[in-house]
């Protein structure tokens, strides 16, 4: 399960748990959760995902090899969701295992930074007024930046 | 060749995908996406800023400068907004 | 379950998910895991943690709800075990909630710095030979100073 | 007063806890730090590097300067080694 793309909603903690249980000489693991969020100033009745799957496992598969690398993890795990799903579900989920905090908090960073970037993921918002292309922000380009 | 068309994109074109023969001089990505643009009016608005789009060669993304001979499937990819 | 000290093991992903069912409009979540590390250059038999539990209530529901403030959480929670540890059993636990990814991160590591130092806990780790006491750690300090 | 020792300073001392009565001119814990050295060989020892020891007021930690006027359960804390 290093690599999950996924139409199908998962249990964020027992991922996590199936995550851990093979933690052996690991003292820190670290699991970051995106969330779908409908706020009350933008209320929305769902975040529709559209996914290149085979791209996505590809390009996903060598940025947690990287990852892993780069921070001397001993395990990095990335479920992504795809399709419909409704506010408050978990969209997805990256889990890093290393034996010190600050490698498995920076292995949860950069994995995030890359994947809001290069991972071929689109998000849609529905609301009562139909639905929209969520536009790329410049401010997660910055994000993956700091890494090179 | 295949082409791939994701999101928006997708949306603006009408069509997900579609089978293409370019010329042999069309040799880059680059080049694709330049006479892709020429190929009908809703192409050319669509990649009319061609740098925004990242590409991938049978599923693996490419710079613009790499050679797409031997590929089968070719997919242009909006900016993305997953995580 | 804001912030628990206790001497009975926990289940990291039932906490995680139960922190999870609250997300309303939250967008991020980050979770921290400590566990007991067991190498082969260094095998324990068990992590021994003394506790003031009184105080380590105190200081950490402080320290969250500087956190809270500081980076705009939605909630943090924070779990943290005393007594005697086996090798893989999760050590302590920090979930925090956030409308975005960077402020989840750096509540999350706010917090690990802080309670790194700033907690009153003493480990004591059980070898074949006997306990000895864990030494504090200048780096410890180190990360803990760059929040200030 | 009760004085609570924690970790390897419990240790060395050989208790966890006692009753103590310092003069009037004992206002600080900073002076406390320094009266209870005084008190025995155990405790001058152990003491020797008063400023590695965080110390707490009724459960509060507190700067070395802060007044004890007050508390009645002061607890000296070796460096912390949580998380």
């Amino acid at each position: 399960m290093s690599v999950t793309i996924t139409g199908a909603p998962f249990d964020p903690g027992a991922l996590s748990n199936a995550f851990l249980a093979q933690s052996d000489s690991a003292g820190a693991a670290v699991t970051f959760t995106g969330i779908v969020r409908s706020t009350p100033d933008r209320p929305i009745t769902a975040l529709i995902l559209e996914c290149y799957v085979e791209l996505a496992e590809n390009e996903i598969a060598t940025l947690r090899a990287e990852a892993i690398k780069r921070f001397a993890l001993l395990d990095a795990s990335i479920v992504h969701r795809h399709g419909r799903l409704l506010p408050g579900e978990p969209i997805m989920q990256v889990m890093t295992l290393a034996s010190h905090r600050q490698a498995a908090f920076d292995g949860a960073q950069f994995l995030m930074d890359y994947l809001k970037t290069d991972a071929p993921f689109w998000k849609q918002e529905e609301t009562a007024a139909g639905t929209e292309w969520v536009e790329a922000k410049p401010e997660d380009d910055a994000a993956r930046q700091r890494w090179t | 060749m295949k082409i791939l068309y994701f999101a928006w994109l997708r949306e603006r074109l009408n069509r997900g995908e579609e089978e293409v023969t370019p010329p042999p001089s069309v040799t880059t990505i680059a080049d694709l996406l330049n006479w892709l643009a020429n190929q009908d009016e809703a192409l050319a608005l669509a990649l009319a800023n061609p740098a925004q789009f990242k590409v991938s060669l049978d599923a693996r993304i490419q710079p613009h400068d790499a050679p797409i001979a031997g590929a089968s499937t070719i997919a242009i990819l909006p900016p993305m907004t997953g995580g």
